[in-house]
């Protein structure tokens, strides 16, 4: 059954709200500091992180993730059951839940939502696509790997998803950030585009206003099913670019929340008493890629002496401020799969000198070494660390000229394998080794997020039979293999699993950042 | 008449300037490597998501079929719509251009001020102490790299002294309701007065910062232009008239010198106006340069285009004022 | 002698320029008398200008200074009057019109604003009343249409127009003393001949005394009861304008007249003054005109000669003329 | 060799007025308009007028300095209006002008020697020594010192630059000299010796001169033959003496009677002109003189006089005087 | 005639001197004190720059990372930078690429506008009108943003940057020179260099050219300086100068973050980008007085 109640347009009754809001009876409001502004505020259309930061407070899945990890737990799903042959996922969703615009959320509005996600001719479908349900459930409707074959309303609150194929990780997908509810009659009514500019879910805060660049204003959703929350009044989003301006803003007691804090200005914040640091779980990678089509980086006695001849201790504690620890694998220790056996390299000049040797380039060599134009969590800045790299090069004889350009010509050109050494790293989505190793280092991902452009037949086949286990002990097993590979081969130098460093002042209470790089602020608090 | 003849004059010839700027903003933007399907799918986008999206957004039409559904577009008032955010940038652009309107304005008006009324002072002492370090100052000026200058402002008064606020526009847990965009103008409508003293002090830092280039060449020329002035023969006759000095200056000097004060004022306003990508970033300030400047990285054609487009019309039309002012107050001005 | 009006005794008036001293005027002595007219001639340079702009303490300082000599109007000292007494005289007792009608006008005020602010500065009248005069005095140089031309800026007016506007602006709050630096000189001959028939007839009509200034030998004949003969910052010669343009004595005044091509009788081959008209302060001793003069003895290179009478109202400075 | 050296056969030079929405054409100046003389060799045509009545626009368009509108230039026999852009060059070399201003006619950035020997360089005479030769010489013919070549103008008075002028003129030994007004920026004890000097030149070098001035005393006594300008046409065209002793058409009239002389005792019949030189962009119909005119008829307002021989080759444009 | 010839006096022989005007302005300006500060300012900075190797104390590129952000001592005077380096030898360093960047793209531009400026001016008709056209829509553009634009299209780098900072010089000059040779046209000697027969290109080269000198001069000294502002502001924009190479501008932008800790990094950088270009300008004054002839005669 569809919505029964006919209510004002969401628009409206925002405004209608926010006039009737006292100017200043003490609300509780928070003010949250970021370096970009949002793209969108439908979270389907949404690839980015700032997005999402937004959306998850207005929105919510039909799953979540556990506080600071990511397992799942329920949401606007309170239980489900999964057929032996992984066929077949019933979910029993929450009663009494609403959408800010006033119509029930339910079985009918779930339907909607999937719907419209994977059908290209659905009247909301948009134009540019959907990204992530693409990736993740292998193309639309009527594709071939499609994995959803269709979403029935059972009754009121029951959905029913049937696959065409088993997808081990479905569920832990269904709690991405971008597979978030939306209110079926407000993208009806506004359209895609105006939807995504002003948001109706059946998350804490309802969508107030927003400036682009500048704001964006969240207030208290007083109806949000999980009683008790929010406990803000009020949520703001504000934009200020430089990330020290951002701590001067925090500083100064302009923002409540930070988030990009230095590295370096950890320790300021740990000094002052009227701040706290914050630092969010690591699910992430930073690593020094080699081109292995580029000569002379086709040699993994090559590659092998440049990961000697880097010095990450150094660079992790210049760079990150001890905010991150050394890299030894692809995969972030935080994931299950790690290969903890694997010892790294030590920092070694004569090792890597003598490697350089036996690979016949006693004397060094010169190479372009592209790096980051911009800051990633994983990688704090990457062209600083780009030059210091390039200083421990110099001294086994590598002189690398460092190349950047702009971000989107950066990873345009990478993906076409025109760099030789070069710099990148990955966040986790959803906490699967998948994720990490077949993304970057698979062969069949040349061309694509593979930029090292390494082919080996036998990692391959172990990524391939990981996928399709059924169990995690043996997908396990297989990826401690890939990770052993990896290492002796040398496709990439994993420098760091950083820990994004977050500052706030010292009354934020209850806020918990989570690994994927958002979360809902429905817990916080100020003393 | 003759007022108006010319004024339509000025605006037509504008035509051909404005066609040629949409020609090159456009070509330079299809120059610029890097794919805007990419930039907007991201590092994970797959090669068949991107050249999907490609086909959508006409990317893989011919440029010049580009060009002229582009130039469709805007002859029908719409500058499109944002590869990036999907919004329309004819709604999306106002706020953008009010912030950077608010803080040329307000650096110019600083500017202005100072500038001319040190240029006169330093003319009328000519080779006294007053002139030679007001112009050695003004000298400095012109010789300041604004973004150091921004970012020396902002460690001094916002991060040592705490005198003022570093970045944006208003105090964001007292924002303000923006009505015109324009939050001077917005808080004096609302008669929020403690908000108006907040959107000051968020202006006070940038401004400087802006507006310290055009002071400095403001003072100069009004220097340079008033000396001259009080060369001419009017300024003696005025004298011989028994007027007094003062009067000399600041009424007869003073209308003269201004003409060439003029033209620089008016350049200097339209180079803020796209100048001030660099005081925007470093400011957090919500405006057009910044909006443009991102869009380079985004590739979002669209912004750019427009954003360039109507910088650069703005930019044109303050000229036109100028000119018009010019007419205004010099009568020899004939209009041809 | 009638009442003077101005006596300048000695002036000297000197620049101070990266180049040294330059004594601009140096030793010059000059009388109008009410109602006179008196001509000062010389060629571009000898000082004639800043003769002028002497008396109204208008010479641009720095770099130039009145260093000696005095200034008398109506017998009040004017070099040791302060500021705001020359104010007061300026534009008022004595006014002053120049060379260049087309820049000496401010081109972005009116012609009315630029005549009435003359007028309301020294007579206290009311901006209504200021216009009303102003159209009187425009009329009174002769300008057609005066209520229309009164609100018309100085570019839509001919150079002959524009030099009525800057009599009848130096007229209006009738001065004693008119000076009239070259006020013709930028002018045709048909409209020089227009104004100075209208300063002739104001100097009869108000007996406003007049020192006019040129370096046309003709004007001076046409003008002035009394002519002073400048060069290098002296006066050479002074005498009234019959002896001078007759009876010349001094060598200078001579070679000046005979190097005039003439409008009438026989065309003979020009006399010419040798070399070039100096620089003031060139020439450290003896006569300036020496070194152009082909009766110099060693006397006249060696030691300056005096001003002297050398005959009844004739003075020259020469010594052959003793 | 015909006794003309130069006839000018209906000069015009017509500059546009632009303006308007479109900034087209909307109207003309007419700087000349529809004039003719001819210049004997060996003589001095003076040729005066008031400022803006288009004497320097007719010296600068003989010489093609300027391109003249309409008309037609004849120099020694040949038709300079019809030549070729090249053949106009190599013809510049007997046909030579001095100008009014002595600051701006001379490069500043050039020393004597350069500037004087600019023009053997361009029309390819002499080698070098010879050219450095020729500079000596007629630094000397003018009355400078060879020692000046090495100076720039900005070192020279007044009077002394105009000697350069004329000597840059004389370097290719041309026939006619067009002097633009060479001594009213002058001094007058500077300006006697520059006048002598020009009528010396024209006695040992047998140069012809196109004399132009606002001076009447000066022009009268340089020239042979004069015309007097008004409005861009010649109102009246005899010899000096004829001109001076017996002026016919009213406006030579007013101006010799204008001109002030250095004699007290002279009376003289005053006609003063009421009002200003109308502007040549929007001339009076028929005769132009007619708004000033103290003798002006119906049928000067409304027909334009022409420019007839009065008899003794004194010609004149007036309806006063009909032949 | 002869006798008509009596030499002046204050010209005699002997305190002859051939004093051109290119000499007269080097007195004058020899004269003006701020610019001779402004020239020992250029001269410092260019010894600097040649002799970088042996002043600067330590390699520009290289440092340890465990001395990262230290504050001026013995060792380093201007304290060491994020990456341990000397800031010092980055700065010295830096003037080499500052004065490079500025007189190079200044002598680009200077070049290109020069030779379109003389077509526009000289030819008229429609060569100007196209030539004209064009800078003015190049001027109508925020020059930054075009450089942006440009440095987009080009890649970021320290040639790409001299070559945008260049271009959007051009209609500066162009303009400039276009006026020139506009006035120049009507101006009685070139009337007289045309009287005496010569050709275009002669009267180009000899007369309107060299005339139009002392103002490109004076505006070419005041563009470098602008210039090096706009090279810095595109290295602070991340699209000049690529690392290691010791920019100025380029290394404000990756030290401000360390603003507060390590001031240091910002002020020595700034303050020599402050520096040159005052020299720039004061000499650029000084020329402009000296070379301006409205104020001789
Ligand atoms: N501001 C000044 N600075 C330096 N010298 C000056 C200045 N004004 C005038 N002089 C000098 O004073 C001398 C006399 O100048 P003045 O203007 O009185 O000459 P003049 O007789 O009026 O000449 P002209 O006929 O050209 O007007 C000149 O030689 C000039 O060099
Ligand atoms: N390039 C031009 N464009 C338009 N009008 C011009 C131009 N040159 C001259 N004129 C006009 O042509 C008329 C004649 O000018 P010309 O210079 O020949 O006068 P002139 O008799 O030499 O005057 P002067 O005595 O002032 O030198 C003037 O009214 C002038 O305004
Ligand atoms: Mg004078
Ligand atoms: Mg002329």
């Amino acid at each position: 059954s569809g919505s029964q109640t006919t209510q004002a347009p969401a628009e409206q009754q925002n405004t209608e709200t926010q006039a009737t809001e006292p100017a200043n009876a003490g609300p509780k409001q928070l003010i949250v500091g970021r370096g970009g502004d949002s793209v969108g505020l439908d979270p389907i259309a949404q690839t980015d992180g700032e997005s999402f930061k937004v959306t998850e407070n207005v929105f919510d899945t039909l799953v979540g993730y556990a506080e600071e990890s990511t397992e799942v737990v329920p949401s606007l799903a309170e239980k489900w059951e999964i057929s032996p042959d992984g066929l077949t996922y019933t979910f029993h969703l929450r009663s009494g839940v609403k959408f800010h615009d006033g119509t029930d959320f339910n079985a009918e509005a779930v339907k909607w939502n999937f719907e419209r996600w994977s059908d290209k001719n659905h009247p909301q479908h948009n134009k540019e696509g959907f990204e992530y349900y693409n990736d993740m459930f292998g193309g639309y409707k009527g594709d071939e790997t499609h994995v959803i074959k269709s979403v029935e309303a059972v009754d009121e609150l029951t959905v029913k998803f049937t696959l065409n194929r088993p997808l081990a990780p479905f569920i832990q997908n269904l709690g991405m950030s971008c597979f978030a509810i939306a209110s079926p009659k407000a993208v009806q009514e506004m359209g895609p585009e105006k939807f995504n500019e002003n948001p109706v879910g059946t998350g804490p805060f309802k969508f107030v206003e927003w400036k682009r660049n500048d704001t964006i204003t969240l207030e208290k959703n007083p109806d949000y099913w999980n009683a008790g929350f929010p406990k803000l009044d009020k949520l703001v989003f504000k934009v200020i670019p430089e990330n020290t301006a951002r701590l001067t803003a925090l500083t100064a007691g302009e923002i409540d929340l930070m988030d990009g804090l230095n590295p370096d200005d950890a320790q300021t914040v740990k000094d002052n008493s009227d701040l706290q640091l914050i630092l969010r779980p690591s699910m992430n990678l930073g690593f020094v890629g080699f081109n292995v089509e580029k000569k002379p980086l086709d040699n993994p006695k090559v590659r092998e002496a440049i990961a000697y001849a880097i010095n990450k201790p150094a660079i992790i504690e210049a760079f990150f401020a001890g905010l991150g620890e050394p890299a030894v694998n692809p995969l972030p220790p935080s994931i299950w799969g790690h290969n903890d056996n694997i010892k790294d390299r030590e920092f070694n000049i004569d090792k890597a000198k003598q490697l350089l040797a036996e690979a016949g380039y006693p004397n060094g060599f010169k190479i372009k070494f592209w790096a980051m134009p911009v800051a990633r969590p994983y990688m704090p800045d990457g062209v600083k660390i780009a030059e210091a790299i390039q200083q421990d090069l110099k001294k086994i004889g590598v002189e690398a000229e460092i190349v950047t350009m702009e971000w989107a010509t950066y990873l345009d050109k990478t993906k076409a394998g025109e760099q030789e050494m070069f710099m990148l790293g990955w966040t986790g989505d959803n906490g699967d080794p998948d994720n990490f190793l077949a993304t970057l280092l698979d062969k069949n991902n040349i061309g694509g997020n593979n930029r090292t452009r390494w082919a080996n037949e036998e990692a391959h086949k172990l990524l391939m039979a990981a996928q399709s286990a059924t169990t995690q002990e043996e997908r396990e097993k297989l990826y401690l293999q890939v990770q052993e590979i990896i290492f002796k081969d040398v496709p990439m130098v994993p420098l760091a699993h950083s820990t994004p460093a977050l500052a706030a002042k010292a009354n934020v209470i209850n806020y918990k950042p989570h690994p994927k790089g958002s979360e809902s602020l429905e817990k916080v608090d100020l003393k | 008449m003759a007022l108006l003849s010319y004024s339509i004059r000025r605006i037509l010839m504008l035509i051909p300037v404005l066609l040629g700027m949409s020609i090159v903003v456009f070509s330079i933007i299809r120059a610029i490597p890097g794919d805007p399907a990419l930039t907007i799918l991201g590092e994970k986008a797959s090669p068949k998501a991107i050249e999907d999206l490609r086909e959508v957004l006409g990317l893989n039409n011919p440029w010049y079929i580009q060009y002229f559904d582009y130039l469709k577009q805007i002859l029908s008032g719409d500058l499109g719509v944002s590869l990036h955010s999907g919004a329309s940038i004819t709604q999306e652009i106002g706020p953008y251009l009010a912030a950077t309107t608010e803080l040329t304005i307000f650096s110019m008006v600083f500017a202005v001020i100072i500038g001319v009324n040190a240029g006169i002072l330093s003319a009328w002492k000519q080779n006294s102490w007053f002139d030679y370090c007001a112009m050695l100052i003004a000298l400095i000026g012109v010789s300041m790299p604004i973004f150091w200058l921004g970012l020396m402002e902002q460690w001094f008064f916002a991060q040592e002294l705490k005198w003022l606020p570093s970045v944006g526009r208003d105090n964001s847990r007292n924002p303000v309701e923006a009505i015109t965009q324009f939050y001077i103008l917005d808080t004096i409508l609302a008669g929020q007065w403690d908000q108006l003293w907040e959107v000051i002090k968020h202006l006070i830092l940038p401004s400087v910062a802006l507006g310290t280039i055009p002071m400095a060449i403001i003072a100069r020329i009004t220097r340079s232009s008033m000396l001259e002035v009080m060369r001419a023969d009017y300024v003696r006759t005025a004298r011989a008239k028994g007027l007094a000095q003062f009067w000399v200056v600041y009424k007869h000097a003073l209308k003269n010198a201004m003409i060439p004060v003029l033209t620089v004022i008016g350049l200097q306003t339209g180079l803020l106006l796209g100048g001030a990508v660099l005081t925007e970033t470093i400011f957090g300030w919500p405006g057009i340069g910044r909006y443009i400047f991102t869009a380079i990285g985004n590739r979002d054609y669209p912004v750019i285009q427009s954003g360039i487009l109507v910088i650069a019309t703005i930019f044109v039309f303050i000229n036109l004022l100028v000119d018009l002012l010019y007419a205004y107050i010099d009568p020899r001005i004939k209009y041809r | 002698m009638s009442h003077p009006v101005l006596q300048i005794e000695n002036l000297q008036t000197h620049f101070f320029t990266d180049r040294g001293q330059i004594p601009a005027v140096d030793g010059v002595t000059i009388t109008v008398n009410k109602g006179e007219v008196v001509g000062i001639v010389g060629e571009s340079g000898c000082g004639k200008s800043v003769t002028s702009l002497s008396v109204m303490k208008l010479v641009p300082n720095p770099p130039g200074k009145i260093v000696g000599g005095t200034i008398k109007f109506k017998g009040e000292d004017l070099v040791s009057a302060d500021e705001k007494r020359m104010r007061d005289i300026r534009g008022n007792e004595i006014a002053m019109i120049f060379q260049e009608p087309m820049t000496s006008l401010n081109p972005v005020f009116t012609i009315g604003n630029q005549i009435g602010e003359a007028i309301r500065l020294h007579m206290k009248v009311s901006k209504k009343e200021a216009r009303a005069r102003a159209i009187d005095m425009l009329k009174k140089v002769g300008i057609p249409r005066a209520e229309a031309i009164v609100d018309e800026y100085p570019h839509q007016l001919s150079g002959g127009m524009r030099q009525r506007v800057m009599i009848a602006m130096a007229m209006a709050c009738n001065p004693e003393l008119l000076i009239a630096d070259e006020p013709t000189t930028a002018l045709d001959v048909t409209i020089q001949a227009q104004i100075l028939d209208l300063m002739r007839q104001l100097n009869q009509e108000a007996q406003t005394a007049i020192l006019l200034i040129t370096h046309d030998l003709g004007v001076v004949a046409e003008m002035c009861h009394r002519v002073v003969v400048m060069y290098a910052g002296n006066v050479v010669e002074e005498g009234d304008v019959r002896t001078i343009l007759k009876k010349p004595k001094h060598p200078y005044t001579k070679g000046l007249l005979n190097s005039l091509p003439k409008l009438e009788g026989p065309r003979e081959r020009l006399y010419s003054i040798p070399g070039n008209v100096p620089i003031p302060g060139s020439l450290k001793v003896g006569c300036r005109f020496a070194p152009r003069c082909d009766q110099a003895t060693d006397l006249c290179r060696s030691e300056m000669p005096q001003l002297k009478a050398v005959g009844e109202n004739h003075l020259s400075r020469c010594w052959l003329s003793e | 060799m015909t006794e003309e050296l130069l006839v000018v056969k209906n000069l015009k030079k017509y500059y546009p007025i632009t303006g308007g929405i479109l900034g087209g054409e909307v109207g003309v100046v007419k700087a000349v308009d529809d004039v003719s003389f001819t210049v004997k060799r060996g003589e001095t045509l003076g040729l005066v007028g008031e400022s803006g009545c288009g004497k320097s626009t007719t010296g600068r368009s003989l010489l093609r300095l300027i391109e003249p509108t309409a008309g037609e230039v004849l120099f020694d026999g040949v038709n300079v209006t019809a030549l070729s852009a090249d053949e106009m060059r190599k013809m510049r070399r007997h046909m030579q002008i001095v100008f009014q201003d002595p600051f701006a006619s001379l490069n500043p950035r050039h020393n004597i020697e350069k500037i004087l020997e600019e023009p053997l360089i361009v029309h390819g005479i002499g080698t070098s020594a010879e050219r450095k030769r020729k500079v000596q010489e007629m630094l000397e013919v003018v009355g400078l010192s060879s020692y000046h070549a090495r100076r720039y103008p900005h070192q020279f008075s007044g009077g002394q630059r105009q000697r350069i002028g004329i000597a840059r003129a004389l370097m290719l030994n041309p026939k006619l000299i067009v002097a633009d007004e060479p001594v009213s920026a002058l001094d007058v004890s500077i300006q006697s010796q520059v006048l002598n000097l020009m009528q010396d030149l024209q006695r040992d070098l047998g140069l012809t001169y196109l004399f132009i001035a606002h001076d009447l005393s000066v022009v009268r006594h340089i020239s042979d033959r004069v015309g007097v300008m008004y409005l861009g046409r010649i109102v009246e065209l005899t010899t000096s003496t004829q001109l001076y002793s017996n002026p016919l058409h009213p406006y030579t009239k007013a101006l010799l009677s204008a001109v002030p002389t250095p004699d007290p005792d002279a009376v003289r019949e005053r006609v003063i002109l009421q009002g200003d030189v109308p502007s040549p962009a929007n001339p009076p119909s028929g005769c132009t003189f007619h708004t000033r005119c103290p003798h002006a008829t119906e049928e000067c307002r409304a027909v334009r006089p022409a420019f007839q021989d009065v008899g003794d080759g004194h010609f004149v444009a007036c309806h006063l005087y009909k032949p | 005639m002869a006798e008509t010839q009596v030499q002046t006096v204050s010209l005699r022989a002997k305190e002859e001197e051939v004093v051109s005007p290119w000499r007269e302005a080097w007195r004058a300006l020899r004269k003006n004190k701020l610019a001779m500060a402004g020239l020992a300012i250029i001269l410092f900075f260019v010894t600097v720059a040649v002799l970088a190797p042996v002043i600067a104390p330590y390699p520009y590129d290289q440092g340890e990372l465990v001395m990262k952000n230290k504050p001026p001592s013995e060792e380093h005077w201007f304290g060491t930078d994020y990456n341990g380096r000397d800031v010092f030898s980055r700065v010295v360093y830096g003037a080499r690429i500052s004065l490079w960047v500025g007189t190079f793209s200044v002598i680009g531009s200077v070049v290109a506008g020069t030779i379109l400026g003389l077509l526009a001016g000289f030819y008229g008709r429609w060569v100007d009108t196209i030539i004209s056209r064009v800078f003015d829509i190049m001027l109508a553009f925020p020059s930054i943003l075009l450089a942006i634009a440009i440095v987009a299209i080009l890649g970021p780098s320290l040639q790409n940057a001299l070559l945008a900072i260049a271009i959007i010089n051009i209609p500066n000059f162009g303009r400039l020179v276009r006026s020139r040779v506009l006035s120049l046209k009507e101006e009685e000697f070139v009337m007289a260099a045309r009287a005496i027969g010569m050709k275009d290109s002669r009267i180009l080269m000899q007369h309107i050219l060299p005339n139009s000198l002392a103002p490109i001069i004076v505006t070419g000294t005041m563009g470098i300086a602008t210039a090096i502002i706009e090279a810095a502001a595109l290295g602070f924009l991340g699209l000049g100068a690529q690392p290691p190479e010791p920019e100025w501008g380029k290394m404000l932008s990756d030290s401000r973050q360390y603003i507060q800790k390590a001031p240091w990094t910002v002020i020595f950088p700034g303050l020599s980008i402050m520096l040159t270009v005052l020299g720039f300008n004061l000499i650029g004054d000084g020329l402009r007085d000296a070379l301006d002839p409205r104020m001789k005669n």
